[in-house]
């Protein structure tokens, strides 16, 4: 542990308001905290807690026209952040206080160069000369591993992936060696084997710079892992203070003790063997004779190019990919971003052009959404990742319930009304919001709603795409209760398509692995979170961050790590992954290399 | 790169057959016989009837339009029937003019409504705003006409500071000039009044900040470069507003450029001319498009041109 | 309603409202506001030597070149430029609508047809277009309209074709589609209640610009046709004036101005009210 | 008197050409003039024919045969010496087909012009060169107006190399005999004349050079004219300017008021309904209040009541035409069965003033009950619809109307009023074809000898008055001609109000010392 030291941030009884319509209403409310040098405080918090506004507030950077401060200090070497004036300020801010953003696609000014962006903090706060900021720019690149850095000075950050600018961004923050650096949820847009990287990059440099470190989050996994001290803040008030074991351990608040209980936790279920939700009966059956089967699902996007407007690359989301799912199975495709998951979702509501075989209860759905598209579709539904974007702003939740029912003639207008309240208490949601507009709910109601979409034609078959991916702890904790319990009431299969292992493991019965769009292992939930044979479910397990201060990692994974891209040429022939059966119901892919042999010979 | 150029030149090439096409067809059907035009008021109808041959004008249509193509490969655009001189010539003589009356006037607009713009956006909601953003609106509503014979009344006539017509000097073209950017200059300050606006909210200019960054040296370099785009992709359909414009301005400034020359031909129903200029104009809007396509990039290095 | 009192909270929003509502009345009650008929060539609306009067209590703005009231004209201008506004933008607003639905949510060959169409459309020098067809249909008010709408719809097509084309992206299309909604649903049901917001901004910012190519054609002596007033043709009727009897020049000319500006403004606050993605764009 | 000096001419339109078998508006007409030379001439400021390039000329008896003696010595721009041979290829080539002059038609008179208008024959038959100073002329008919056909600007003498060398181009190079030679053509500004110092008049011309200026604003030009830019406001005083001007002392002494061979009128279709009804077209002439027209063109022309123009010979002056009676003209139009009057189609062009006296027409035409929609075109538009039988009931031809070519009645009657302009693409709107009266025209323009002179203009001067009679116009007015230029320009009495040389004899002009 670091030394106990002086606070060199510390913030008292800080109060902020915003403006709304109906005047100012306050969102922050008397937080108090400090931060030591050396030290890692993390802020937790559901969204809209006000853990960034404080933040922002303390930087000096909160929109004027729409925010305030009410009240509070903020004490930076004995001066009064919130009363600096703004010349003072811009003096203050990189050089004794730097923050990271949480998002790192949109942080980089685009038409400035990386080296330009990093430059110009050493000119301006340490008046440097161009050449003396440059090796200083570089030396920070390099601490922050990034790759080739030399190259990367001169390029524009569109020209970077996610963890690249994430690393930018850290080393724009450290190059004057700051006092105190905030990090806004800097790993959320992340994949978990990057987000993996980025934290023990900033624990690894934290200690190296003895800066004090607020990281903001919403993930206890994170906190766990990372934090020295913990404040869990709600709706703009404080909850609770504290070690971070003790906060683990022995919580006092009941909010706090609902956010970790809720907390899925990965291994949680191990040594558990989850049942199918069909009869004892049907089960054989539905072992012999699954629901769905595909084969060989292969997706590829041409990109137009050229001349003449011909293909000129290929994006080769999904190739060869086949599964079964059974009824009243749960099979869950996981896979970092860009894998190939959603298109997979796709094809199989026949939403995209797709090659292959797919067969829904014996039937190929090719001849199913030729012949009779709405038949098709009742057996087969979809709920979106985004709730709020797939549905349309401008129509009643009410009417966006019964529309499946309206689209494919269902019963009589008394009928649907009837079926759409119920299909609303079925979720949990009061039939008397029905005549309410998607914006006037929440993100999990909302989600409720795209539930009881999915559910009006009773299909057998739902795809949820990262159905919980975007909401809450709590929430997401109800929504798949939700989910598991229309399972077990009406034997539905589920294809669970998330990025997050730890639901994963919660939901499912089966696990499918995807890698550059091909399933990379496939098996049981117990074969695949306690006996993983491939590399890449290896190292996704690995990187998953776990919500307990005792479990502390110590992580290699530092370079490298950056997920190939799925573009190719025209004429590429790609390179199919070997299943190789393992045990009864688990195979996993021989390596690369082998395969890539197996093909030459 | 190249292929994109090599692509959007060969479909300008299309656009441009089709422009010809369409303004062809147009010109064909002008209830106006060019023949007898050309032939005047004394002739007979025997010196009717030779013009007619001679110029192939009792063709059917599309032999007409093949002859008219084909010589147009070889860049030849015709005699004009009145002022009996190759469309050719009198375009190349006027175009000068009018180009210098076409930059001078996107210098007038971008200096004035970047200018105007930037302060609007950084004097947000004052009084100064609103004042501007009125005068930009005005800008954009006013008719070039009323403009130029404003300007022309209060600062040739009245005043004196300008002459009130012709070609040649640099105080010739102020007002000609300021007319025809009159209403870029409502658009541009608008649009980079919003813009800059819009690009203040965005992440990269928190970014900026929270490095510390001069506030001057946040707009000028961080937020500046950024709201510049969609002014570039204007400067490309601004080309098209100029060459409706210029023949307006043209004529009310007595400017010697190809809106003059288009009006004049217009009047006169002179068809070769109204398909020269017609052609020229299509071209100068879909090369402006295409350049500013192309300057984008080194604006904003994210485009790439597909 | 909300929209008409979030107008109502914008002072230059309310500005130009009350400029087109006096245009409006003007237009409707022409008979009952002007001391004399439009066309009436009074004889005393001349000097000896036929020249304009200037404004007096007998006439108030003065009188034109043929001895006629010109704020009698004035008042029927505005019938004309707002039945020219109403009539082209709408037909403009339509074609463009149709168009670019066509082309940006049907897609198919016929959509990629129109809308290499509407880029040759784009490449047209829009006043030589719109001359060139009034002097083939020979001008009067319909006419004009006519060639206004049809030199007008490029620009809207362009914005609805794009607007179609990222709304048929959007997630909650696919949705509908994944429940088996057909195109004509779709169409009907989710994509034209959004583009309602940006038609309703084209129709009333495109009638600031059909009042201005108006103007210009009349102004060029290819618009309405004399007798009837525009604020246009009496301009080009009076241009060479403007030395000799300004007023004759000038009220028109601040009348078109302040007509455009009018509609200019309240779109201008109905697209930051309606739809703030198409904030400063054209 | 005072020898060189440059003046500045202002012009709205382009140049078009400078070639004398093509150029044919009044703009380049009496640019041509001063470049060129004719056979025959005009007495500067008058329409008294005179030789020019011709010493003298014989005509025989029968009137058939013109022999004309050359001047000596006369050179073209190119230094060369003008030869008879050179009259021929001119005559020669202005009726060529090649050529598409809009003059061929104008010497239809001479032996052989059908062959060679036609393409059949290499040349007129009826010229012959008979040595280096004499050529004749041999006419298939006798023709009264052959020497003001002369004088035209189609028979301008044109060297043969010269058109040799730039073909379709010469108009851009005109080569020439004429006082001044062009130095310097800027396509959209500016033309430069330069005195041609081997001109065969001595002592002209009196200046040095002559700049054109194009793409000027009439009022533009007006204006810099008031400041001393400008020598001549080519497109003479704009009607926005004209009271101002007129009663502005600054200008006093600078504009010259005369007539010119013009009248303006409203052509009847007497091919259409219910033009086709003498006392519909009786009724519309009374209808129009002509005063009141000339009122709104700020006087600038006189009311007029016959087709022919006072200053040409055969005006009558005793001819009443029809008042201006609007009860009257009900009355007619009553009887003739349009008791409630009826509809019809105003075509005018549309350039100002046109569109306004179009509604000063439709105004008085309302009062005895005839609506008549404006249909304001540009000019070709008008020009084709007159050209047609059955589309413009009834034009006004402002902006398009009759100047006479030459000072002679004829030029009046033939393309506008008689049987051979009454085709489709003919300049005679009101299709009134009267055989009867064709047949004396004809008559009449055989009157070739000089004694017969006078009888021939009394013959012309009932053809007219009959004409009118039948109202298929209404004459409205004689536009008179106002020539505004710089005080310092001085000259003979009559080059500024020139009937031949618009706006201003050049030749003749000069810079006047006292200024
Ligand atoms: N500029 C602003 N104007 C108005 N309200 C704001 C503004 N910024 C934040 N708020 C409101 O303040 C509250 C706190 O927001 P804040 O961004 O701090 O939440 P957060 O804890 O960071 O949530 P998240 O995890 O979603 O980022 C929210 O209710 C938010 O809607
Ligand atoms: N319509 C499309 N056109 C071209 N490429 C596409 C299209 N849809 C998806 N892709 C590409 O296909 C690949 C797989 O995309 P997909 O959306 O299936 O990934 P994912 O595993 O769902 O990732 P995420 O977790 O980010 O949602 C990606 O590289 C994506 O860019
Ligand atoms: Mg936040
Ligand atoms: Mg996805």
């Amino acid at each position: 542990m670091q030394q106990k030291s002086q606070p060199i941030l510390d913030v008292q009884n800080v109060s902020i308001s915003v403006k709304t319509d109906e005047g100012l209403k306050q969102v922050v409310n008397q937080f108090t905290y400090h931060v030591n040098a050396g030290e890692t405080l993390c802020i937790a918090g559901e969204s809209g807690s006000g853990k960034s506004i404080t933040s922002l507030a303390t930087m000096g950077l909160l929109p004027k026209s729409s925010a305030i401060v009410t009240a509070g200090k903020a004490i930076l070497d004995g001066e009064d952040l919130l009363q600096m004036p703004e010349k003072r300020l811009e003096h203050v801010r990189g050089n004794d206080i730097a923050m990271i953003f949480q998002e790192p696609m949109t942080s980089l000014n685009p038409v400035m160069t990386i080296g330009d962006q990093l430059r110009e903090v050493l000119r301006f706060h340490k008046d440097m000369d161009g050449r003396a900021a440059n090796a200083r720019s570089l030396e920070m690149l390099e601490a922050v591993r990034m790759s080739e850095a030399k190259k990367r000075l001169e390029q524009y950050p569109h020209e970077l992936s996610g963890g690249m600018r994430q690393r930018v961004m850290i080393a724009m923050s450290l190059l004057c060696s700051p006092k105190v650096l905030i990090a806004d949820e800097p790993t959320t847009a992340l994949d978990v084997t990057i987000q993996a990287q980025m934290l023990s990059l900033m624990k690894e440099l934290q200690r190296e710079f003895n800066t004090g470190l607020i990281l903001i989050t919403h993930d206890m996994g994170v906190v766990a892992e990372m934090a020295d001290r913990v404040l869990v803040v709600n709706r703009g008030e404080m909850v609770e203070e504290g070690e971070v074991n003790s906060i683990f351990a022995t919580p006092t608040q009941p909010y706090t003790q609902d956010l970790l209980a809720d907390l899925p936790k990965l291994g949680a279920m191990s040594g558990t063997t989850k049942e199918l939700a069909v009869p004892e009966a049907d089960r054989q059956a539905a072992k012999a004779q699954p629901l769905l089967q595909v084969k060989d699902l292969t997706v590829r996007f041409d990109i137009i190019g050229g001349v003449l407007r011909r293909p000129v690359k290929r994006v080769h989301a999904v190739e060869k990919v086949s599964f079964d799912l059974r009824a009243g199975e749960t099979l869950s495709l996981v896979g970092e971003s860009g894998c190939g998951k959603s298109t997979t979702g796709r094809a199989l509501l026949n939403l995209v052009k797709w090659q292959g075989d797919i067969q829904l209860g014996g039937r190929s759905t090719r001849d199913l959404f030729a012949q009779d598209e709405l038949a098709a579709r009742r057996q087969i539904q979809m709920i979106f990742q985004d709730p709020y974007a797939s549905l349309n702003p401008r129509m009643s939740v009410g009417d966006l319930v019964g529309e499946p029912l309206v689209i494919h003639q269902i019963g009589t207008a008394q009928e649907r009304k009837d079926r759409v309240a119920d299909l609303f208490k079925r979720v949990g949601l009061s039939p008397d919001q029905l005549d309410r507009y998607p914006h006037e709910f929440s993100g999990g109601q909302r989600q409720r709603i795209c539930i009881a979409r999915a559910l009006a034609l009773n299909p057998q078959i739902i795809v949820a795409d990262e159905s919980v991916s975007a909401l809450d702890v709590t929430v997401q904790a109800q929504v798949l209760d939700l989910l598991q319990e229309l399972q077990e009431e009406m034997g539905l299969s589920y294809i669970f398509i998330s990025h997050d292992m730890a639901v994963v493991e919660q939901v499912s019965h089966r696990v499918a692995v995807m890698y550059m769009g091909q399933i990379v292992e496939i098996g049981s939930r117990e074969a695949i979170f306690e006996n993983p044979a491939h590399d890449y479910t290896k190292a996704l397990l690995e990187a998953v961050p776990i919500p307990d201060p005792q479990i502390k990692r110590e992580r290699t994974l530092l370079t490298g790590g950056e997920i190939p891209s799925p573009v190719h040429g025209l004429d590429y022939q790609p390179q199919y992954v070997d299943l190789k059966h393992i045990t009864a119901e688990h195979f996993a892919a021989v390596s690369a290399t082998a395969s890539a042999q197996a093909n030459t010979r | 790169m190249y292929a994109y150029v090599i692509r959007r030149l060969v479909e300008a090439a299309l656009i441009l057959l089709g422009v010809s096409f369409i303004t062809f067809i147009l010109l064909y059907l002008v209830p106006a016989d060019p023949a007898r035009q050309i032939a005047g008021r004394s002739a007979t109808a025997q010196t009717v009837e030779n013009i007619r041959e001679q110029l192939g004008l009792n063709l059917p249509f599309y032999e007409q339009y093949w002859r008219y193509l084909v010589n147009l490969l070889q860049g030849d655009f015709g005699r004009s029937y009145l002022q009996k001189s190759e469309v050719g010539e009198l375009i190349a003589a006027r175009l000068p003019a009018s180009l210098l009356l076409m930059v001078a006037a996107i210098c007038t607009e971008l200096v004035m409504g970047v200018m105007i713009g930037v302060i609007a956006a950084i004097k947000r909601d004052t009084p100064l705003d609103k004042g501007l953003m009125v005068f930009s609106f005005v800008g954009v509503s006013a008719p070039q006409f009323v403009v130029g014979i404003l300007l022309l009344y209060v600062f040739a006539v009245q005043l004196q500071w300008f002459p009130i017509g012709g070609y040649g000097t640099f105080a010739h073209i102020v007002l000609p000039a300021l007319t025809l950017g009159v209403l870029g200059t409502g658009w541009y300050s608008r649009m980079m009044r919003s813009s800059l606006i819009d690009v203040m909210t965005q992440d990269y200019i928190r970014t900026a900040r929270a490095k510390g960054m001069p506030r001057m040296r946040v707009i000028f370099r961080h937020a500046l470069p950024n709201a510049f785009l969609p002014i570039i992709a204007m400067i490309g359909i601004d080309i098209g507003f100029f060459m409706s414009g210029i023949v307006v301005v043209e004529s009310v400034f007595g400017w010697p450029g190809i809106g003059q020359l288009a009006w004049q031909a217009i009047q006169r129903v002179d068809i070769p001319i109204i398909m020269g200029v017609t052609l020229v104009s299509a071209c100068a809007i879909v090369l402006g498009n295409l350049v500013a396509d192309l300057v984008a990039p080194f604006v904003d290095p994210r485009i790439k041109l597909k | 309603m909300s929209v008409l009192r979030q107008i109502l909270a914008r002072p230059l929003a309310v500005f130009g409202l009350l400029i087109v509502l006096l245009t409006v009345i003007f237009a409707l009650f022409a008979p009952w506001l002007t001391p004399y008929e439009p066309d009436a060539q009074m004889f005393d609306g001349l000097t000896i030597e036929g020249a304009p009067l200037p404004p007096s209590a007998k006439f108030w703005l003065g009188t034109d070149l043929l001895g006629r009231d010109l704020f009698s004209r004035l008042v029927y201008g505005a019938q004309t430029s707002l039945i020219i506004g109403i009539v082209a933008n709408g037909a403009a607003v339509t074609i463009g609508a149709f168009v670019g639905i066509t082309a940006g949510f049907f897609r198919g060959w016929i959509g990629a047809v129109l809308m290499r169409f509407t880029d040759l459309m784009m490449a047209f020098p829009a006043l030589l277009l719109a001359i060139v067809l009034a002097a083939i249909f020979k001008p009067s008010l319909w006419i004009v309209a006519l060639v206004i709408a049809m030199v007008n719809w490029v620009q809207v097509a362009r914005v609805i074709y794009s607007q179609a084309v990222s709304l048929s992206e959007r997630d909650f299309i696919t949705a509908e589609r994944s429940l088996g909604a057909g195109s004509w649903r779709i169409l009907y049901h989710h994509i034209l209640p959004h583009m309602v917001p940006t038609l309703l901004v084209w129709s009333t910012l495109g009638i600031a610009t059909t009042v201005l190519l108006e103007a210009t054609l009349s102004y060029l002596g290819v618009g309405v046709q004399p007798p009837i007033p525009s604020w246009g043709n009496i301009i080009f009727e009076n241009q060479t004036y403007f030395t000799s009897a300004p007023w004759l020049v000038f009220v028109p000319g601040a009348a078109i101005v302040m007509l455009a500006l009018g509609f200019n403004l309240v779109g201008d606050a109905l697209r930051d009210i309606l739809d703030p993605t198409l904030k400063g764009k054209n | 008197d005072s020898m060189g000096g440059n003046i500045i001419v202002t012009y709205k339109d382009d140049v078009s050409t400078l070639d004398p078998a093509i150029g044919y508006d009044w703009q380049n007409w009496s640019m041509i003039k001063s470049l060129f030379d004719g056979l025959m001439d005009y007495k500067p400021g008058t329409t008294e024919l005179v030789p020019d390039l011709a010493e003298s000329y014989t005509i025989s008896d029968d009137g058939l045969v013109y022999t004309f003696n050359l001047k000596p010595g006369v050179k073209f721009h190119n230094g060369r010496e003008f030869v008879a041979s050179d009259v021929k290829y001119t005559l020669d080539r202005v009726v060529n087909p090649t050529t598409q002059s809009p003059g061929a038609g104008f010497f239809g008179a001479i032996d052989g012009f059908d062959a060679a208008s036609s393409g059949d024959a290499d040349g007129l038959s009826g010229v012959k060169v008979l040595d280096d100073q004499t050529v004749e002329i041999t006419l298939s008919r006798p023709d009264a107006t052959f020497l003001h056909v002369m004088a035209l600007n189609f028979a301008h003498v044109v060297p043969k190399e010269a058109v040799d060398e730039h073909g379709q181009d010469f108009g851009k190079h005109p080569v020439g005999t004429g006082a001044y030679e062009m130095t310097d053509w800027t396509l959209g500004q500016h033309v430069i004349f330069s005195r041609f110092d081997d001109y065969h008049h001595e002592g002209l011309p009196k200046l040095d050079q002559i700049t054109f200026e194009v793409g000027q604003e009439p009022i533009v030009a007006l204006l810099r004219l008031e400041r001393g830019e400008i020598d001549i406001a080519g497109d003479g005083i704009p009607p926005a300017k004209f009271l101002e001007v007129t009663s502005n002392p600054e200008f006093d002494g600078s504009i010259v008021e005369g007539s010119q061979l013009h009248t303006g009128y409203i052509t009847l279709n007497t091919q259409m309904a219910p033009f086709d009804n003498l006392k519909v077209r009786q009724a519309v002439n009374m209808a129009v209040n002509k005063d009141r027209i000339v009122r709104i063109i700020n006087g600038r022309a006189v009311p007029a009541n016959q087709p022919l123009p006072p200053l040409m010979p055969g005006y009558d002056e005793s001819y009443e035409g029809f008042k201006f009676d609007p009860d009257a003209a009900k009355a007619l139009l009553a009887e003739a069965g349009f008791a409630d009057g009826f509809t019809t189609e105003l075509y005018v062009a549309n350039t100002d003033p046109q569109p306004r006296i179009a509604q000063a027409i439709q105004q008085d035409l309302s009062n005895i009950g005839i609506k008549a929609e404006i249909k304001s075109l540009a000019q070709a538009n008008v020009i084709a619809a007159g050209g047609e039988k059955d589309q413009a009931p009834m034009i006004w031809s402002g902006g398009m109307a009759w100047i006479a070519d030459f000072p002679d009645p004829s030029n009046f009657y033939g393309p506008i009023l008689g049987c051979g302009g009454a085709v489709p693409g003919g300049w005679n709107w009101s299709w009134y074809c009267n055989p009867e009266i064709d047949e004396r025209a004809i008559a009449a323009d055989a009157m070739a000898d000089p004694s017969q002179a006078e009888a021939r203009i009394e013959e012309w001067k009932k053809i007219f008055t009959e004409i009118q009679d039948e109202a298929p116009w209404v004459p409205v007015f004689n536009e008179q001609r106002f020539t505004i230029r710089s005080k310092r320009l001085a000259g003979p009495e009559g080059i500024f109000v020139d009937p031949v040389h618009i706006p201003v004899h050049y030749d003749h002009v000069y810079i006047s010392e006292g200024n």
